[in-house]
């Protein structure tokens, strides 16, 4: 469904003396992979590795340096801008932090009809059909009537998490990136959150780009996974064998530094006891 | 540093250029016709037009234009239709006036405002608060020939206690210096007695002057002091011990000068080009006068150069500011 | 997925209101901003009916009685007569109506000018940005006396061109702001979330940007009405602001200082009048940027 | 303090101090007391006296003028004031064509002055012209070495335009244009008599508020532009002399009686009627209304004339008369900037226009744009508010200057054309009979009135304020502020 | 001595909407030697707990209605706020949560660490290796010479240097390291550390987890860590307190607490969290378990 053919995003370096320019900060480095429908693919790696770069690449938000991105064999980077804005109804994100992607200033429900207004001509609604619709969206994530005409800050970090995704869904696309949706919220929300985004792909059959820096919610949620290290992929498959048999070193140390939950595994409890 | 400094400076160079062009059109394209005022009453219209020839206006816009940077390339700012002397004398003569009263305003204002400033978000919405805010909003709030008057009446006509007008007594000799500075041409020579006699002068419309650009960085100190002293570190500095004076005093007013500087400098420019309504009241013999009258009189070549060094001291003064960033905040990098 | 038949909300007032409520709270806490508030709708209120509750309307026309010149303040004339002997008390009233009026109009002439060029000089950056930031900048380098001097020597005096000449050197400070606040906002999460889900730059512009940065640019306008009351005062100074016989507060303080001090009464009404509007002004700009400061905690 | 310097304050620049070019009286209080002319004019009315002149004779068709220099004169250098001089300074006047010169033209040209010998020079006029002595003052004698010794490209005006070369009592100190000048009293001066001052300072002060106060404190000796009310406020000040006195300054509304509805007789007069004179009297502070086009007290005015008084059904009358019978137009007035009195007086004609229906806008201008604004018809205002000065004590100085049209496009006579009152101006002029030429304005002044071209409106008086400690001042009438230093003395 | 003791601590804070209590009857005792996890709900009032036992809740927003906090027997909630000047730093160190807001942008690594170095060594200049009353000049030299060394052991390479750089020339993880350092500088006997880990990649977390722990094996200080993950309570903590809506639901031995957790919140907790194997779509979270509080 997504292919990912060699790209590589360097961002330009500063400006320095009258005209030179210091050399170019390279977050991307020759990525290859490929997203299959209906599946959740999972990207995980280092803080800085180029992930979130990864998926505005994909959404056309930055311009790739080299390599291109085929969208069910089409060309993202070819596309004319009317074509990315109704590729941009099927194709959605879910932002790494929930709050800042929310605008302050508009209420719950301006917020989540916003792609059914700015895509008013693939699906054409009254402003009544519009409501209606926010009004089940906001039900099926689990928020109530009352939390309509509220203002993001009125809610708590795992409900905003769940109005980015009622928006991602609002114009029923068939693709979701959802960047670190859950590195805000205690363990209990976070379990909510995962187990809404399964129901939903169960019922509707969406394909999920999925990114976190907890490998035990990637291991939880996805089908595959693929590592990334100072923007280079460095291992890619599905998610048993990568988990069980890590073939990459950095891998390996990833898996390691997973704090494990079961205090009789600690590294440290024998000498604190000792 | 140097090289941004440089590059800056090379980028004054168009930015004047434009300037010139701006002004001058402005000047020129102004109705009116200032030549058969200066051939004076009853002159004859050969006589008119001879004035006109002397000063090139029977000559093209553009043509003009050229003599006039030509000009201004050698030195030669021009010369005033009326007065027939050369702006740019004229301008020395005045600028030092009004610079000094200008950096006397900024000095009251800056060592008030700020730790006023410090203090009304220390103690917010407290008492301190509401006195600096009120008595600042009160200096803002009144027009500043009104203001001066009011002070000449006060402390002149009542108390007696300050000079009415001008930079120094009439019949006796003012300090000479390299600065043209009442005050620090006295301080140079050691002469205490004139530097008394200087400041008294000074003191009235200096005071009038700085209340606006006062009230105006108390309240942006303020502002972002009570920003500052909401920020994580100010939370971790107390908690790992420091004393609210240091945090206040070092750690939150470096982080609160970035926006105060900027309104320093903007007011400087806005202070250099506002001064005639003071100097009108105060008789003070500077370039905000100087410009006045020229204005008022289509005096071109007087407007043109008054708004090039205004402009150039308001451009240099920005550079200032935007080196002092770097002072105050490391993040600024001069790219 | 099923479609279960909802039933439309009523619009939820008490959000709304609650957060009026909320803003009206923070508001309060400061109670200079009530004041100011106050002040200021007493000043637009009797702007709005000066002329139908002014004991002399004649005088404010341009009428003058000879006969009682310079009367001081008491039962007849509140606030005394000037020199061709017309009622202060009814000149200091009706000139409310220029000197607000004039600085309402500057102010919102100088947001949608400077509004409209620093957003687009902000949002669209490079070469756009450069090109208007550098006309700013030069028009912030001449000295916006001087210009406003030219202006209205060019344009002829009167409230129109007044207007006109104070609006030119005004903009470009809201154009800095407004571009400094859009660079500012546009680099935001969810304006990149807009664009993700497809919207346009007008819709993002218009529709996220601007809203969100509403405040500074209001707390802005507000402090600068009173400096526009002022700056007509100090253009009524030197002599190039309203037509007589039009009352305007500086004008009418200008021309009577040379009554001080002993005809004070010409002199320090229309100088009260200037300050309080003035600090009502600031009073409600100070107090609007504790409402909409995000910031503020309490 | 022990040093006697007299401090005058003044709004007024003095922008150039060659004679023979500047105008206006801060310069004309430079050159009188750094320049001598060779007679001067003292009191009231004024009286021609001895200057560089000890004595003159003039002939029976008042054609030819012989002037016996006082042999002791000499110049700020020490040397002595010549005939050559003499004639050098009118030849460079007649040739500047600026300054004094218009005074002259027609009367003078560069070969009507000679010198007879080194101690008499001779002119011969080219017309008889009654105020000749009293033009005179004006022209002031330059040193000729001086000048020629700076001649440069233009006849020496870049030089005197910063430096004097004269042989007047005083010399310049510090000289801060804009701010204030100085003059120092010259040593071992030949002139007779005069008071102790060692020198005294021109200081430029913007407000009449400040001038005030700075002679209430004492930090002025004389203010010289008061306002009437700074005159009530220093009534009772026992350290403050107020000079009020009438001098030959008139202010009247010109009207634009080329162009638009002006030029409307009958409007003219139903203007001229509606006017509240009373009004503008109460207004103006110390000062008398004016008795047709003349100032009154100057040779020739006639005080009995019968002139426009508020009077509404004349008024109307008048209106009815004219093409604007119901009012319904706008009209226009320019004032100058700034000047406190002429913007009451423009509100004073708005009201008059406005009981005639008629509308006013009031447009305050600057100089320059007045002055543009003179130049024609076409850009001349319906009204335009002007003070006149005499330059000197004739009835000629005003007739011929505002009312003849060989003035059209000047300011002091923008429009106004009548060829009846050209020919009595030119025959006044050279009329060498007294009573004839009273006959003559007599006649001006009546035809004038008839066609109502200005609304005739105050002679104010010149309001002077002095310290108490300044003595042997003598008020004159014309350019009654270019204070004239050597007899003042300071206590 | 008991290290730190908090007994039945109520707080309110004061907002537009009112007075709300948000600690209902907090009780918690830290002794040396210990490390104290404190895990829960987001606001629940884990950092408000953590900011009482300093005292850096302005008293304009938040107010004790009832109970005490005591330092080594000192009420630290009755002492003056210079008493409490001389326990901040020097005798509790305070780690916040995110790194980069709680260093100060402006001044230089090095001038934060030798500011909070002098204030504990004018306390008791054996802090910095000297003998009491050492001259000031004595006292800057050595406060210099900690702050190097301390960084070095929080293993910033390269200190002597980095000490010069200010904090956006370091990366996240370093800051954290530096924020750790100055924390540690004045020796405190009570560490308190709020989401040290958070937003930082596993890797890096493990690193710091370390430092922790050995400093509490060499120091024998008492450790209070705030955290909502699980993980990191159980690989480093002795002992854990899990909070509910201001309250502490249940404290103890970390072994005991989450291997058998006695309260319906604990259990629903650890159920949340997926292992691996946990299935798809079984994941448990709350699951409409709420802790009935009144
Ligand atoms: N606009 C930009 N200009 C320059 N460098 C950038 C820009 N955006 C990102 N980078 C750099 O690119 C690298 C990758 O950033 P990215 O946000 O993709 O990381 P990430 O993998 O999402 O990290 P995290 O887990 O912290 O979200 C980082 O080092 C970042 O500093
Ligand atoms: N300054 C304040 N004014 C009013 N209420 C506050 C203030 N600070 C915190 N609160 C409230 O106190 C409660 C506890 O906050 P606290 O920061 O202690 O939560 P926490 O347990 O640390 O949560 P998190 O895991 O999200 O950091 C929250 O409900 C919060 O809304
Ligand atoms: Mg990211
Ligand atoms: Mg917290
Ligand atoms: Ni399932």
């Amino acid at each position: 469904m997504l292919e990912i053919n060699n790209v590589s995003k360097i961002f330009p370096g500063q400006r320095k003396g009258l005209f030179g320019h210091t050399e170019g900060f390279k977050a991307l480095d020759d990525v290859s992979l490929r997203v299959r429908k209906g599946k959740s693919f999972g990207l995980v790696g280092e803080s800085g590795s180029g992930k979130t770069t990864l998926t505005r690449c994909i959404l056309r938000l930055e311009t790739l340096t080299s390599g291109n991105i085929l969208y069910e064999g089409a060309d993202i980077g070819k596309l004319t801008s009317t074509e990315m804005r109704r590729l941009r109804a099927r194709l959605q994100i879910v932002f790494q932090d929930p709050y800042a992607s929310l605008d302050p200033r508009m209420t719950i429900h301006d917020i989540i009809a916003e792609p059914l207004v700015i895509h008013r001509d693939i699906v054409p609604m009254t402003a009544r059909q519009r409501t209606e619709r926010v009004l089940e969206l906001l039900l099926q994530v689990g928020l109530r009537e009352e939390h309509l005409f509220r203002y993001p800050h009125e809610f708590s970090g795992g409900q905003r998490q769940r109005i980015g995704i009622a928006r991602a869904l609002a114009a029923k696309p068939e693709f979701l990136i959802l960047d670190e949706p859950t590195s805000a919220l205690d363990v209990s929300v976070q379990a909510d959150v995962l187990n809404l985004l399964h129901r939903l792909q169960e019922e509707l059959g969406l394909t999920y780009f999925f990114i976190s820096h907890d490998l035990g919610v990637i291991r939880y949620i996805c089908d595959e996974v693929a590592v990334i290290y100072r923007g280079k992929l460095v291992e890619s498959g599905p998610v048993e064998d990568i988990f069980e048999r890590p073939a990459n070193e950095y891998t390996r140390m990833l898996l390691d530094a997973m704090p494990d939950p079961d205090p009789d595994r600690s590294p440290f409890r024998q000498k604190v006891s000792a | 540093m140097i090289l941004y400094t440089l590059r800056r400076l090379v980028l004054l160079i168009p930015m004047l250029i434009g300037l010139t062009m701006i002004v001058f059109a402005i000047a020129r394209l102004l109705p009116g016709d200032p030549v058969a005022l200066a051939a004076g009453p009853n002159a004859t219209p050969d006589v008119i037009e001879s004035v006109r020839q002397e000063f090139g206006l029977d000559k093209s816009l553009p043509l003009q234009y050229w003599a006039y940077v030509t000009g201004l390339v050698q030195g030669d700012w021009g010369v005033s239709i009326f007065t027939r002397r050369p702006v740019f004398e004229d301008i020395m003569t005045f600028l030092p006036a009004t610079l000094e009263l200008v950096a006397a305003a900024m000095l009251i204002a800056i060592v008030l405002g700020i730790p006023l400033g410090l203090a009304a978000a220390v103690y917010r919405n407290g008492l301190v608060d509401y006195l600096t805010r009120t008595v600042a909003l009160g200096g803002i709030a009144m027009p500043r020939f009104f203001l001066g008057l009011l002070l000449q009446l006060m402390f002149v006509s009542w108390l007696d206690i300050l000079p009415l007008s001008g930079r120094f007594p009439l019949i006796e000799i003012p300090p000479e210096g390299p600065t043209g500075f009442y005050t620090i041409d006295s301080i140079l020579a050691g002469d205490w007695y004139s530097l008394s006699i200087a400041l008294q002068h000074l003191a009235l419309p200096a005071f009038a002057m700085s209340l606006s650009p006062l009230a105006t960085i108390m309240r942006m100190m303020r502002a972002s002091t009570i920003e500052v002293l909401q920020q994580d570190f100010v939370m971790t500095e107390r908690a790992l011990g420091i004393s609210n004076t240091k945090i206040l005093f070092k750690y939150v007013l470096k982080n609160a000068m970035t926006s105060t500087l900027t309104v320093i400098g903007l007011y400087v420019s806005w202070l250099l080009g506002g001064t005639v309504l003071v100097e009108t009241v105060f008789d003070w013999p500077g370039l905000g006068l100087y410009a006045t009258q020229a204005i008022l009189s289509q005096d071109f070549m007087p407007v043109i150069g008054v708004t090039l060094v205004i402009a150039m001291i308001y451009l240099v003064t920005m550079l200032i500011v935007d080196l002092l960033y770097g002072v105050f905040n490391p993040r600024v990098r001069y790219t | 997925m099923t479609t279960t038949p909802v039933t439309l909300p009523k619009r939820d007032q008490s959000a709304r209101l609650e957060n009026w409520s909320r803003a009206f709270y923070r508001f309060r806490q400061s109670w200079l901003s009530v004041i100011g508030l106050a002040i200021v709708v007493a000043l637009v209120l009797v702007a709005l009916f000066a002329p139908f509750i002014v004991p002399h309307p004649e005088h404010v026309a341009g009428g003058t009685n000879t006969s009682a010149r310079f009367m001081a303040p008491g039962a007849d004339y509140w606030f005394g007569t000037n020199a061709l002997g017309q009622d202060v008390f009814s000149l200091v009233l009706v000139g409310s109506q220029v000197s607000l009026f004039s600085g309402l109009a500057v102010v919102v002439i100088a947001i949608v000018v400077g509004g409209v060029i620093g957003a687009i000089a902000g949002y669209f950056g490079g070469w756009i940005d450069e090109i208007l930031m550098r006309i700013t900048d030069l028009l912030l380098t001449i000295p916006s006396l001087i210009l406003a001097m030219a202006v209205a020597a060019a344009l002829g005096t009167g409230v129109t061109n007044m207007i006109i000449a104070i609006a030119i050197t005004w903009w470009p400070a809201y154009a800095r702001l407004v571009r400094g606040e859009v660079i500012g906002k546009k680099e935001e999460q969810f304006i990149t979330a807009s664009k993700a889900l497809g919207a346009g730059w007008p819709r993002i512009l218009g529709r996220h940007i601007l809203p969100n940065i509403m405040s500074p640019i209001i707390v802005k306008a507000s402090l600068d009405m009173g400096f526009a009351v002022l700056t007509v005062a100090s253009l009524g100074f030197v002599g190039i602001g309203v037509k007589a016989p039009t009352p305007e507060w500086g004008t009418l303080l200008s021309v009577a200082r040379a009554d001080m001090p002993d005809y004070w009464w010409t002199a320090v009404f229309p100088g009260c009048a200037i300050f309080l509007a003035v600090l009502a002004f600031n009073l409600l700009g100070d107090g609007l940027r504790d409402v909409m400061d995000p910031k503020a905690r309490r | 303090a022990g040093r006697k310097i007299l401090i005058m304050a003044s709004s007024v620049d003095i922008p150039n101090f060659d004679p023979h070019v500047a105008t206006g009286y801060a310069p004309a209080m430079l050159f009188r007391n750094t320049y001598d002319a060779l007679v001067r004019v003292v009191g009231t009315p004024p009286e021609v006296k001895p200057g560089l002149a000890v004595s003159w004779t003039v002939s029976e068709d008042q054609k030819h003028y012989e002037f016996k220099l006082d042999p002791t004169a000499k110049f700020q250098d020490g040397s002595p004031v010549t005939a050559e001089s003499v004639v050098y300074s009118f030849k460079r006047i007649v040739k500047l064509k600026r300054g004094p010169s218009w005074m002259m033209a027609g009367i003078v040209d560069a070969d009507s002055v000679k010198a007879v010998d080194a101690q008499t020079v001779a002119f011969d006029l080219k017309a008889p012209f009654a105020p000749f002595l009293q033009v005179l003052p004006w022209m002031f004698i330059v040193n000729q070495a001086v000048v020629e010794a700076n001649i440069g490209g233009d006849d020496g005006q870049a030089y005197l335009m910063k430096n004097t070369a004269g042989s007047g009592p005083f010399k310049m100190g510090r000289v801060a244009p804009g701010n204030l000048y100085e003059f120092i009293r010259v040593k071992d001066d030949w002139h007779q008599g005069g008071g102790n001052l060692e020198g005294a300072i021109w200081k430029i002060v913007r407000e009449a508020s400040t001038e005030r106060m700075m002679l209430q404190r004492k930090e002025a000796n004389i203010a010289l532009e008061l306002y009437a009310e700074d005159m009530a406020a220093l009534k009772d000040n026992p350290a403050v002399v107020s000079v009020i006195e009438p001098e030959y300054r008139t202010f009247s509304i010109k009207m634009n009686t080329a162009k638009g509805p002006l030029a409307d007789k009958n409007l003219r007069k139903a203007i001229s009627y509606a006017f509240n004179y009373q009004s503008m009297l109460d207004a103006a502070g110390p000062a008398e209304l004016m008795v047709g086009p003349l100032p009154t007290g100057i040779f020739g005015h006639d005080p009995s004339l019968t002139v426009y008084r508020h009077d509404m059904e004349k008024a109307k009358e008048y209106l009815a008369k004219s093409e604007y019978k119901d009012g319904g137009i706008k009209l226009s007035v320019m004032h100058a900037t700034g000047y406190e009195n002429q913007r009451r007086w423009s509100l004073l004609l708005l009201e008059a226009l406005k009981s005639l229906n008629i509308e006013l806008d009031i447009r305050p201008a600057t100089w320059p744009d007045t002055v543009a604004a003179a130049q024609s018809p076409d850009t001349m205002p319906s009204f335009m508010c002007l003070f006149q000065t005499a330059n000197y004590a004739d009835p000629d100085n005003v007739a011929f200057a505002a009312y003849h049209s060989s003035r059209n496009g000047q300011w002091q006579n923008p429009v106004y054309k009548n060829e009846e009152v050209d020919k009595l101006i030119e025959a006044a002029r050279i009329e060498i009979d007294q009573t004839k030429r009273a006959e003559l304005y007599k006649k001006f002044q009546e035809l004038v009135i008839d066609d109502a071209p200005d609304i005739f409106g105050v002679l104010e008086k010149r309001k002077l304020g002095f310290g108490a400690n300044v003595k042997n001042f003598v008020f004159t009438p014309v350019a009654a502020n270019a204070i004239e230093l050597l007899p003042l003395s300071l206590d | 001595m008991t290290l730190l003791e908090i007994k039945n601590l109520n707080l309110s804070m004061r907002s537009f909407e009112g007075e709300t209590q948000i600690l209902h009857g907090i009780d918690l005792t830290v002794e040396r030697g210990q490390i104290w996890g404190m895990v829960g709900e987001t606001g629940s009032g884990k950092s408000l707990t953590g900011l009482s036992v300093s005292r850096l809740i302005p008293p304009a927003t938040g107010r004790y209605l009832a109970g005490s906090i005591a330092f080594e027997g000192r009420d630290v909630l009755k002492a003056s706020e210079k008493d409490m000047r001389t326990l901040r730093g020097r005798k509790i160190g305070m780690i916040f949560q995110d790194p980069t807001t709680n260093l100060n942008p402006v001044f230089r690594i090095g001038t934060q660490l030798v500011d909070v170095a002098l204030h504990a060594g004018h306390a008791d200049p054996t802090v910095l290796g000297l003998e009491p009353g050492a001259s000031s000049r004595d006292l800057k030299k050595a406060a210099k010479r900690v702050s190097v060394e301390m960084l070095d052991k929080v293993g910033i390479p390269k200190a002597a240097d980095r000490i010069h750089d200010y904090p956006h020339q370091f990366s996240g993880g370093m800051k954290q390291r530096v924020l750790i350092a100055m924390a540690m500088i004045g020796k405190p006997d009570l560490l308190i550390a709020d989401e040290p880990t958070t937003a930082l990649d596993v890797s890096v977390q493990a690193q710091i987890l370390k430092l922790i722990h050995e400093l509490v094996a060499e120091r024998n200080i008492g450790v209070l860590m705030i955290t909502h993950n699980l993980g990191v309570v159980a690989q480093i903590c002795s002992h854990v307190a899990v909070m509910y809506r201001g309250r502490i639901l249940e404290s103890g031995p970390v072994t005991d607490v989450l291997k058998r957790p006695s309260h319906v919140y604990t259990q629903a907790l650890l159920n949340s969290i997926p292992t691996a194997h946990t299935r798809r779509g079984e994941l448990r979270g709350l699951g409409g378990v709420m802790p009935e509080v009144q």
